[in-house]
């Protein structure tokens, strides 16, 4: 794959001047960053992993436990109506969040990694046939390989994987080219944690669609920075987690097409997915309750609802031109490093740099940034065929949200410089 | 006015003592009751028509909770001589507004179904006060395919 | 089964004066015990569908929030070590809590219905055959009714359940005589969340292990209840869910005998659990890790720590003893309102108070104890099998925590009274 | 001193640089190789022992950061001349010690191992610093049995 000259023009959009200007109130509803680590202030540059809370989110899941606790759907106290109206409303801004065209449609899971699990299990279990099709891209996170592998030995399906062009993206007339008429579902990411790709979903969708296969988005990345309109997308299935998305951990989404909700079977049972519990079977609740089994993380909920709410304050206008911003400057910061090349170096693409860097290992690189106060990421990225396709074990990340800051970007440089005095 | 006393207004405690349209169905299997899965309430429903095809009476029996029962018999006595199409606009119009979809006001456009209102804010209660009226839904959309 | 009547001696535990004094300051420690509801202060009595949260759980969570918060095992920076040993800290604070041996044997869940759903789909999908028979007892929380039922009919096993006697028991001589050999798995609840049941685990473990099956114990009624020693009480799995244990909602426990563990094979793909991933199978990680695919809610782990640390610090000594003579109380008490009848009067049992009341809908009685302030439940209580057994469809159900009052108690009874002379 | 100087002392550095035991594995199968499954680093070994049965020279090739090569040039200087017990209750010994479960103290007792001290509050860096003897335990393992 290419190196960083390639990508000088990556980021497109013009740069406001005021928007700066708003940077230190953001940073300052995030009570993380005041954080010192070795006695430098935090850079927190490891947002792909998991993204900081800001207050309006810890303040919201704390006033939940507070106040308002109580378990849903079945008790009818004031606490659980308000406890069950927390949940619910929750699930209306989410669908609103996306677009989507009924509540019915979103259901919360733990994450993304359990939204593609319920998907390869329950839809996979009732529809996948011997010999059909899953298909991959060589980019995807292990969260969308290993439950389709698992499906696909039992169903005796077989994955096929999309290959990727130098600069890391697909090309989608190849992907046309050579589709297999036993492709029933592809499932690809919206946006690469390892190299920043952003994907066409909605071409992909309409090739999907126009061979009668469905499609899964892995919004996991793109979730946190762009505005998601699953209309727009044209999927099938959208995951995503609460905990990337300035939202506590434990909370996530599925969100589907209502029939095809309707027709797949239950994934966990237990509280609250059933209608009526026999002795030898039952019959299922109706969307979303039908995949919830058991108590669910209502606090969690309460907290991805605030963070829906906090990306409205800040507008997805801000946080788009903030990260573009911020994301040409670390093109250009890294780019000024010798030694170093950047994996992944296509046009669209959001603000996540993986790099291997002058033959030391990307744990010497992280444990060195710390030292500096800087908070990378360093291993394979949940992406081992993508690592083998990189020909690396692991690489080095940083990936920025729009909190961070021009200075933190070239912290990110010098240090790098320093670590290749330390170690060579 | 309390949430309490809003919710068990004197006209909902008289359908909840004396339900309009409640019988004895049980020449209906078990089957066909309707679930409340909240609870485990069950709901029957008979729809009876007159010669032109309208509702001439909803009868109904099951187990259920005040605001349940008034909520059956309520709908008992405002789909009496509706059209089968009215009686499921009228069901969809007081789920959306109970559910917070349509408008609230609209009840008070529907008669005594309008002392219903209080269950609105409380959307685990939502559920028993409309368990009725999907069982309706279900009847009439089978009746009609 | 039996009216009140007949357990006015079911709590035997003695009563320690001193013991009382302590409870305005341990109420304390919970703020949402302060609210008010209907112009009456809350009396909270819904406790075994979720515990309410002390400040040292929701101030624990919301410091990892705004000091530690970081995806764990592969961040390996300063916060993602600190997350990662909160992470693993928790675990080896469960493992202590209920006396495992080892740490890999504690695998965190969403919750009890996550961890039974996994115990049937790894565990089930690997070692039922057709025609083995799973043995439940009449008195399961759906959650462990439902998981068995969509794994037994995959596999062509069947579900068989112990009967009840009168007082909602069970006699475990019946189960050693009407043994059925094809038996695998026995799956029965330690407490009941409807009867208040408790059930002799060690016994029924030991008549399972003598037939060569498996015992799982549902234990999240009891783990807030009592200390809880794996070893004593000989089962092979024990489920139980933070939220009912004063910890946060989204974070549960399964914990389970090495042996078995190690030869399961695993439930969710995805992140962290795997050891290496190539295109058409991967290979799996070490216990704990093989079953927890994905982020998981270090947030909630770390609440959850803190709540067995601050159950610690009341010892169960003090709960068990508030609680049962909180449980006497309400049997008093409950035994004076005319027309109500108690479901449940084993001699062993907890402060869960499952009634039928004077032909009064438990929706409608639950609606007018929240206009008095009192929060309890109405419902199948999620174990309709049992309400079938019971006939009734519902009941009304009062479950008391060590934080409740005497006059908490009294004041249920009073507004019972009411409740008839308002409907009746 | 800072917990990085802490971790990257001189003794590992030297090790790293020049690691002891480092050899040309290529006969043996990939599939061999021991896997951190945090990153993907691996470690294939060959235990070589002398007459007596005694080991001497286990020797490593992989992928793999500063910390966990110099855990396995370490090893390979500290297991010369061990038996094969001798050996894995070393390994054992060192992987208690830094997962936190033996006591820190005894890695003074292990010669220049101390000087992965450091580790033992890095729950991420431990599997660095481990890998090699995971990778032990396991060739010794096998052969006993
Ligand atoms: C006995 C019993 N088992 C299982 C559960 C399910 O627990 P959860 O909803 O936390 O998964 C409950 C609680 O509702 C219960 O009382
Ligand atoms: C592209 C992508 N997919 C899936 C996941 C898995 O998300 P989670 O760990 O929240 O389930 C991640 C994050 O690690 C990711 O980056």
């Amino acid at each position: 794959m290419g190196t960083i000259a390639m990508i000088a023009n990556a980021l497109v959009v013009p740069e406001l001047p005021d928007v700066e200007s708003n940077v230190a109130s953001v940073r300052a509803r995030f009570p993380i960053l005041a954080r010192e680590i070795n006695g430098h202030p935090l850079a927190y540059l490891d947002n792909a992993a998991t993204s900081q809370k800001p207050l309006e989110v810890i303040e919201a899941v704390d006033g939940f436990y507070r106040s308002r606790n109580a378990n849903i759907h079945r008790s009818l106290h004031t606490l659980g109506e308000e406890a069950t109206a927390d949940w619910e409303g929750a699930r209306a801004k989410v669908a609103r969040f996306i677009g989507a065209r009924r509540n019915e449609e979103v259901i919360f899971t733990r994450g993304t990694t359990e939204s593609i699990n319920l998907v390869a299990s329950s839809w996979g279990e009732a529809f996948l046939k011997e010999g059909d099709v899953i298909l991959l891209t060589m980019m995807e996170h292990h969260s969308n390989i290993v439950p389709w592998q698992l499906v696909a030995a039992r169903r005796g399906a077989s994955l096929v994987y999309i290959q990727l062009e130098a600069d890391g993206s697909i090309d989608l007339e190849k992907v046309e080219a050579s589709w297999n008429p036993r492709t029933r579902i592809v499932c690809a990411t919206h946006m690469s944690n390892v190299l920043g790709t952003i994907n066409d979903i909605r071409r992909l969708s309409e090739i999907a669609h126009a061979h009668g296969a469905l499609l899964l988005a892995d919004a996991a990345q793109s979730a946190p920075h762009m505005r998601l309109d699953v209309g727009a997308l044209g999927c099938d299935f959208l995951a995503f987690s609460g905990h990337k998305l300035y939202a506590p951990m434990g909370i996530g989404v599925l969100w589907g097409r209502e029939a095809l909700l309707e027709a797949m079977p239950p994934y966990m049972g237990g509280g609250d997915m059933i209608r009526s519990v026999g002795l030898e079977t039952s019959t299922y609740n109706d969307l979303p309750w039908k995949f919830e089994a058991g108590t669910p993380d209502v606090g969690g909920a309460v907290g991805l609802s605030a963070a829906i709410d906090f990306i409205g304050g800040l507008g997805w206008d801000y946080i788009g031109r903030r990260e573009a911003s911020l994301g040409r400057r670390a093109l250009s910061v890294l780019g000024e490093v010798r030694g170093l090349s950047l994996h992944g170096t296509a046009r669209d693409r959001g603000a996540v740099f993986s790099f291997s860097f002058a033959d030391i290992h990307p744990h010497d690189i992280a444990q060195f940034l710390d030292r500096e106060g800087l908070a990378v990421r360093a291993g394979h990225h949940c992406a081992q065929p993508l690592m083998r396709l990189l020909k690396v074990p692991a690489t080095t990340r940083a990936s920025l949200a729009f909190w961070n800051t021009e200075e933190e970007v070239e912290r990110l440089g010098a240090a790098l410089e320093a670590a290749k005095r330390f170690y060579l | 006015m309390s949430e309490f006393d809003d919710l068990y207004q004197e006209v909902i405690m008289d359908h909840y003592r004396r339900p309009k349209g409640r019988a004895d169905l049980s020449h209906i299997p078990d089957e066909r009751a309707m679930e409340n899965p909240t609870c485990g309430d069950t709901i029957k429903l008979e729809i009876l028509h007159d010669e032109a095809g309208r509702i001439s009476e909803v009868r109904h029996n099951g187990h259920g909770c005040a605001i349940s029962t008034a909520s059956a018999s309520l709908m008992s006595e405002y789909t009496r001589g509706l059209t089968p199409e009215e009686a499921r606009a009228a069901a969809e119009r007081f789920i959306g507004a109970l559910r917070g979809e349509g408008k609230l006001d609209e009840l008070d456009s529907m008669g005594d179904l309008a002392a219903l209102r209080g269950v609105a804010g409380l959307p685990v209660r939502v559920k028993c006060a409309t368990l009725a009226w999907h069982a309706l839904l279900r009847e009439l959309g089978e009746k009609a395919s």
